[in-house]
């Protein structure tokens, strides 16, 4: 070819910056109305343009409509609503007993409350959840203690994890919670490992994994879809795209080119893409991909749209890369809002209502911090003896490290 | 009792516990229905079933990643990384997770996984097919390090390996699969026929994990080895006339301090022989305990006889492998300083 | 859901095992006619359709048809047929040569010719190339010297490489073809670093890189679909589905679900899925993806549909876990016989020039094989000198390396 | 000369090595407009322009995978891995490539790339970001290992790590970034101004790699410590009253083994200090080396003061970290032995 232009590297730049005004006109959303509803047991080949859509059920006005619309009874709205309002209240206490000293770090999920607890409510009590850190609403919509949950925070003498973990690094076996881990994705593909294993047994019981959009570039997602679409791994494969990883727009991660809902479609892996910030929505998907995958129908891939509305964590401060406010105009709303919308709308809930339920979870969660701190904190104690170290490394503690830890003095 | 090949003895093991305990899974690259490159798990997917050995993708990052997930539902998975020299792709699920779940989780969920992966070279492999990359794994607290050197112990300790509730990496000399090879590449192959410890039982045993083993009892010279490079310290002793005292270290970690601090306060001098590259080897370490246990009955350095500190070469692998002609020199070498 | 199946776990396994009759009739396989072929500047989402498809040229009378006809003057296909019977006629003699115990091993690419030679031919001279270890025919087509390859294999004195690699890894710069390494996959990703860096530098030199569909599992395989995405790096990136693994076949790695051009399209890049066989079409598919990549277009993944047809190496058995006979009822035939007859249909070879040309091809080989045995075989030497194996381990030896090799005796 | 800390030395030396040399390209996870989880590289991109410096995918073996291309192309990449931590997804492409690749092609491509990485504890990052895990590279030949302990090596260091044709993986301690940390984690935090080797010229120098400084002089015991733990040593020296000679090794491979021996062979006793787990750490290779080198000079055992064989605990990490306390009695005991 003649002529052709000067190759250049291309390095993908947001839109907005800090100083711009922002500005989401060129997000193209689509109603409630304009996504079908396979049949769970679908070929993946059939719906491949779900992964290039956007499956909704509350429109604007908050009103649940279209073929996705899950039809929940009014009950299990409101325990959502009150799950997310609880993990709203425990993210907003967690992050001041951060500020204030008493632990070294926090994550807060403010803006994607809906992905964890809507998927929670979808999924059965005992099927196997491999989180990411920013969804400790599975375990609050699980109704797993909160004070529990504190004493990792604090790493106080009631942590579970014995000091050993950094701040919201939950795990419990007893919640079918995994231990999350520090190193992006690994939790993806043992997910899958975890599905094939109860598969192998011919136990029901199915897994779920979360991963940030940023970290599907890890080689842990490719294994995830490799793994589970040639095993027909029973697992469900959630990306949570929150628009950033730390200061990386979603286009250091891909999404200039397309949706990661479409990674599924290179490996024969049903996509689904859903409005995160959409809790029947949410729901809708995951009830879906659980019924494949309890159907031997194998895995799926969902992405949840969303927005960070926060900062990455209590170390960062987004002020430095994107432009104020943008959690305020994400066209998607905030998910809390829209559900009490609903539920309104649905003439089963009232603002007074929910002052009162807004009251209760900020109570709640104060009176579990008040029982929590009464077993410690990082900077105050007490926490556990330095000698715990030394356990668990092993099941049995061999010669060396009981030698090393007489050195240390235990 | 019969005659057994370490691979025979190695495919012995698995059988045994694919069949003591339905919750073992075997899995890797061509292990399934051909049985693996080494051959290793020949006849298992035919007697045991599809679902109980079975191939994978080619991504050992996933294979282990896959044994995590599957460990913390509670079963015991057995895999297989075709070549030691590809274990790379996996260290972070091996490092970052497995080895941190069962501390990281105060107890709660585990990874009792077993890694088996052919190291060593001396097969023409080159640069990745010859690697033993062990020290990489003893550096990392929660993981076992396991590396036999003959069909018993190979059986013996995989079974052992298989059952432990921690992860294991149990690395097979390839070099050893067929014949207790002692560095004389020039000689006739020998077979394990007629090696006493090519003798396996047939059924179910176990040799615990964390103990050395004595292959030769010596007094004026202690050789620390374990692989293939038992048979050549073997080698080498008796062209040394050296009486060296053996060890066959067989575990890496946990390490059988005793066992070593014992016989070298008895003979006074220390020569630790690897095939891995020397910088940071695991003789490092083993020198570093020697000296700080052994610190006043030693009457020479402890010397290190092990692989250059070069990629393992293709057609030169002979010039690289630490053989007995290179170990007999340290032997004098100690039993010469004052 | 009611009574669901008992979950399963899905273990993927061909059609046909030793003693089974081979039988490809599952496979669909398209007319040249019915595949478009769209400007190479296209956007990806218009052609999702051509990764399920199969790109083809050459009908089963050898007649060049459909709008992927490159058009290639006959002068042109001689020389690729060349190219064709002298990789053949080298990958026989060498492999008798590791027979004959002159060298440790060996790995032939028949059945797999008209890829790395069509592809070669479709590239500028100055392309940089990232092969495995089965595109001896890149070398040959760009007529690298055949004595310069067989001293690599016999690991002699004139082994550039010092009889440091294993037979068949060649490496060369002047020929554009970079190191190959013994780590399946690495070289895909790297490609896309050696493309950015060309873009970077404003280079209008493209690189090409080639995997297996066994090793397409590997992280590597995701990191350059990631990178070559994001940063629009002008890459082309092959998978040669030869059907095998090693032991396993295509399903391992994920052909039951899908294509292996399907991977492209999570990450909106063009897939391309070509008939390996047809030289012609590899050539079009390449030259597409070329004028794409240099036009700024950023990368393309092509599938290179064939079959291995040999074993895997000279250190397997393919009757211990495959039909014999399946190569030659390969629905999509022997490539260098299709070219051929080809040429002869144009009116441009015959049998006899084909004859001749076969002559020849293996002369240049033995003449060639004379002469690199002169300078020795991994058996009888002469090879390199050991002190040489301390070298390039870093550009200057360091002092430990210095004295490792004084302690060798060097 | 003005004052820096570590980050703003790092800073200089990346900025006058971009000015320097357009082959010089920065990359890594959010290095570009933000300027890095620890400023490192704050400002580059602003100055030099969007393609010398920018943010990659988080892919640590997908960075390195194209730092190689790059490397094989020409140009001089210097990438970062956020932690050291998530060195692990790379070690396949730093092992088996960027380490191999002047070797295995017959010395026609290299990879001279520079992979900056934090590592090191004290800001209770808990087991995911403080490890050190130099050891394992340290194994690998083909790859030079750094660590600088202040703010004028660290940049005259790195301006050589990135011109150096090799690959190099350069151990930035965080704990070290804004302050000369010894240990003391319950006294006011100090920083760089008016410290020494705060001082830092504005221009373009360069630090030797494979050359130890002596970051004290002393007559009794020498003591070979790297990165966090040579202010460490001081500490421990100042406390216990034992005249130690403390050796700064700034670059673990290619090592200074000629300033150990030299230093040993003056002091006659050894005390080895590294943060990484003990077992297979790079301690082991120098007290291997030092038994070896310095036997007939040595009045007492080698002693190792490391992490112990834990993953790094975040509560607990002061106990894990081997600080004054234990590095002094290490010296105590030395210095006691006959
Ligand atoms: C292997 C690895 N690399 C890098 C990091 C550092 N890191 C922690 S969170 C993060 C961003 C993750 O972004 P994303 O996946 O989108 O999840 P989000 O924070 O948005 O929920 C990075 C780079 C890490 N923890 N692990
Ligand atoms: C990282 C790694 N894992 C495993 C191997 C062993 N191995 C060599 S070739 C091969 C099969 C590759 O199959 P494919 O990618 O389809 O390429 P083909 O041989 O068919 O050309 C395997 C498993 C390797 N070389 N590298
Ligand atoms: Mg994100
Ligand atoms: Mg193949």
């Amino acid at each position: 070819m003649k002529n052709e232009p000067l190759p250049q590297l291309h390095i993908p730049e947001p839109l907005h910056r800090p100083g711009d005004r922002p500005d989401f006109g060129y997000l193209n959303i689509p109603e409630p109305a304009d996504t079908a509803c396979p049949d769970p047991l679908v070929r993946p080949s059939e719906i491949r343009d779900l992964a290039f859509s956007l499956i909704r059920v509350l429109d604007a006005d908050g009103i649940a409509t279209g073929a996705w619309n899950p039809k929940l009874l009014p009950e299990l709205l409101r325990r959502a609503l009150a799950a997310i309002l609880l993990t709203r209240a425990y993210d907003d206490r967690m992050y001041r007993g951060q500020r204030q000293g008493k632990t070294s770090f926090y994550m807060k999920c403010t803006g994607e409350e809906a992905i964890a607890v809507g998927q929670a409510f979808a999924l059965s009590r005992d099927d196997m959840l491999f989180p990411t850190y920013r969804q400790q609403g599975l375990l609050i919509a699980r109704d797993w203690s909160l004070v529990d949950m504190m004493c990792q925070v604090y790493s106080n003498s009631r942590d579970r994890l014995k000091g050993r973990q950094m701040p919201v690094f939950y795990s419990s076996k007893e919640a079918g919670f995994f231990s999350i881990s520090g190193n992006l994705g690994t939790q993806f593909s043992q997910a899958v490992g975890w599905a094939m294993a109860a598969a192998y047994k011919h136990d029901n019981r199915i897994a779920a994994a979360w991963i940030g959009e940023g970290a599907t570039a890890e080689p842990d997602f490719h294994h995830a879809l490799t793994f589970a679409s040639i095993f027909k791994a029973p697992v469900i494969l959630n990306v949570v795209n929150n628009q950033w990883a730390i200061s990386s727009f979603s286009g250091i991660a891909g999404a200039e080119q397309t949706t990661f809902a479409a990674r599924a479609l290179g490996f024969g892996i049903p996509a689904l893409r859903v409005d995160g910030n959409d809790l029947l929505a949410v729901y809708a998907v995951t009830r879906w991909a659980a019924d494949r995958a309890r159907s031997n129908g194998g895995p799926t891939l969902i992405e949840l749209f969303s927005y960070r509305a926060d900062a990455h964590s209590s170390s960062d401060d987004p002020s430095k890369y994107r432009p104020k406010g943008e959690a305020d105009i994400w066209p998607l709303g905030d998910p809390m809002l829209r559900l009490k919308q609903h539920l309104i709308r649905l003439g089963e809930w009232s603002e007074a209502r929910h002052s009162v339920a807004e009251a209760e979870a900020t109570e709640r969660v104060r009176a579990a911090d008040r029982e929590a701190q009464s077993y410690g904190t990082l900077s105050d104690g007490p926490g556990h003896s330095p000698g715990t170290m030394f356990e668990d490394v092993f099941k049995e503690m061999p010669l060396h490290l009981r030698r090393q830890r007489q050195q240390a003095g235990y | 009792m019969a005659a057994m090949t370490m691979v025979q003895a190695i495919n012995s093991a698995l059988d045994i516990c694919l069949t003591r305990d339905p919750d073992v899974v075997i899995f890797g690259e061509d292990v399934g229905y051909f049985g693996g490159v080494f051959r290793c798990t020949e006849g298992l997917q035919r007697k045991h079933g599809r679902t109980r050995t079975f191939d994978t993708p080619i991504a050992e990052g996933g294979i282990l990643a896959v044994a995590v997930g599957m460990g913390a539902y509670g079963l015991r998975p057995v895999v297989e990384i075709q070549f030691a020299d590809y274990i790379y792709p996996a260290t972070d699920q091996l490092i970052s997770e497995a080895a941190r779940l069962r501390h990281r989780s105060g107890g709660e969920f585990s990874a009792p996984i077993t890694v088996r992966t052919p190291c060593g070279g001396g097969i023409y492999g080159g640069q990745t097919h010859s690697q033993s990359p062990e020290a990489i794994f003893t550096h990392v607290c929660g993981i076992k390090t396991v590396m036999p050197s003959n069909p018993y112990d190979a059986k013996g300790l995989l079974i052992s390996a298989i059952e432990d509730d921690d992860p294991v990496i149990f690395f097979e000399p390839k070099r050893l699969y067929n014949g207790p090879f002692d560095g004389h590449h020039n000689r006739p192959v020998t077979s394990w026929t007629n090696h006493p410890l090519g003798e396996v039982p047939a059924e179910y045993y176990r040799v615990e994990l964390g103990k050395a083993s004595t292959a030769r009892q010596g007094s004026t010279v202690t050789v620390l080895a374990y692989g293939t490079m038992v048979h050549v310290a073997l080698a080498a002793v008796e062209e040394s006339g050296v009486d060296a005292e053996i060890l066959d270290l067989r575990t890496l970690v946990p390490l059988d301090l005793d066992a070593i601090v014992e016989s070298v306060r008895k003979t006074g001098r220390c020569v630790i022989v690897h095939e891995a590259t020397l910088t940071g080897g695991f003789g490092a370490e083993l020198a570093a305990l020697v000296q700080e246990h052994c610190f006043y009955s030693l009457y020479a350095p402890i010397l290190r006889v092990a692989g250059w500190d070069t990629p393992y070469p293709h057609a030169l692998e002979w010039s690289y492998f630490p053989g007995p002609a290179r170990v007999a020199d340290a032997l004098r070498q100690v039993m010469e300083a004052s």
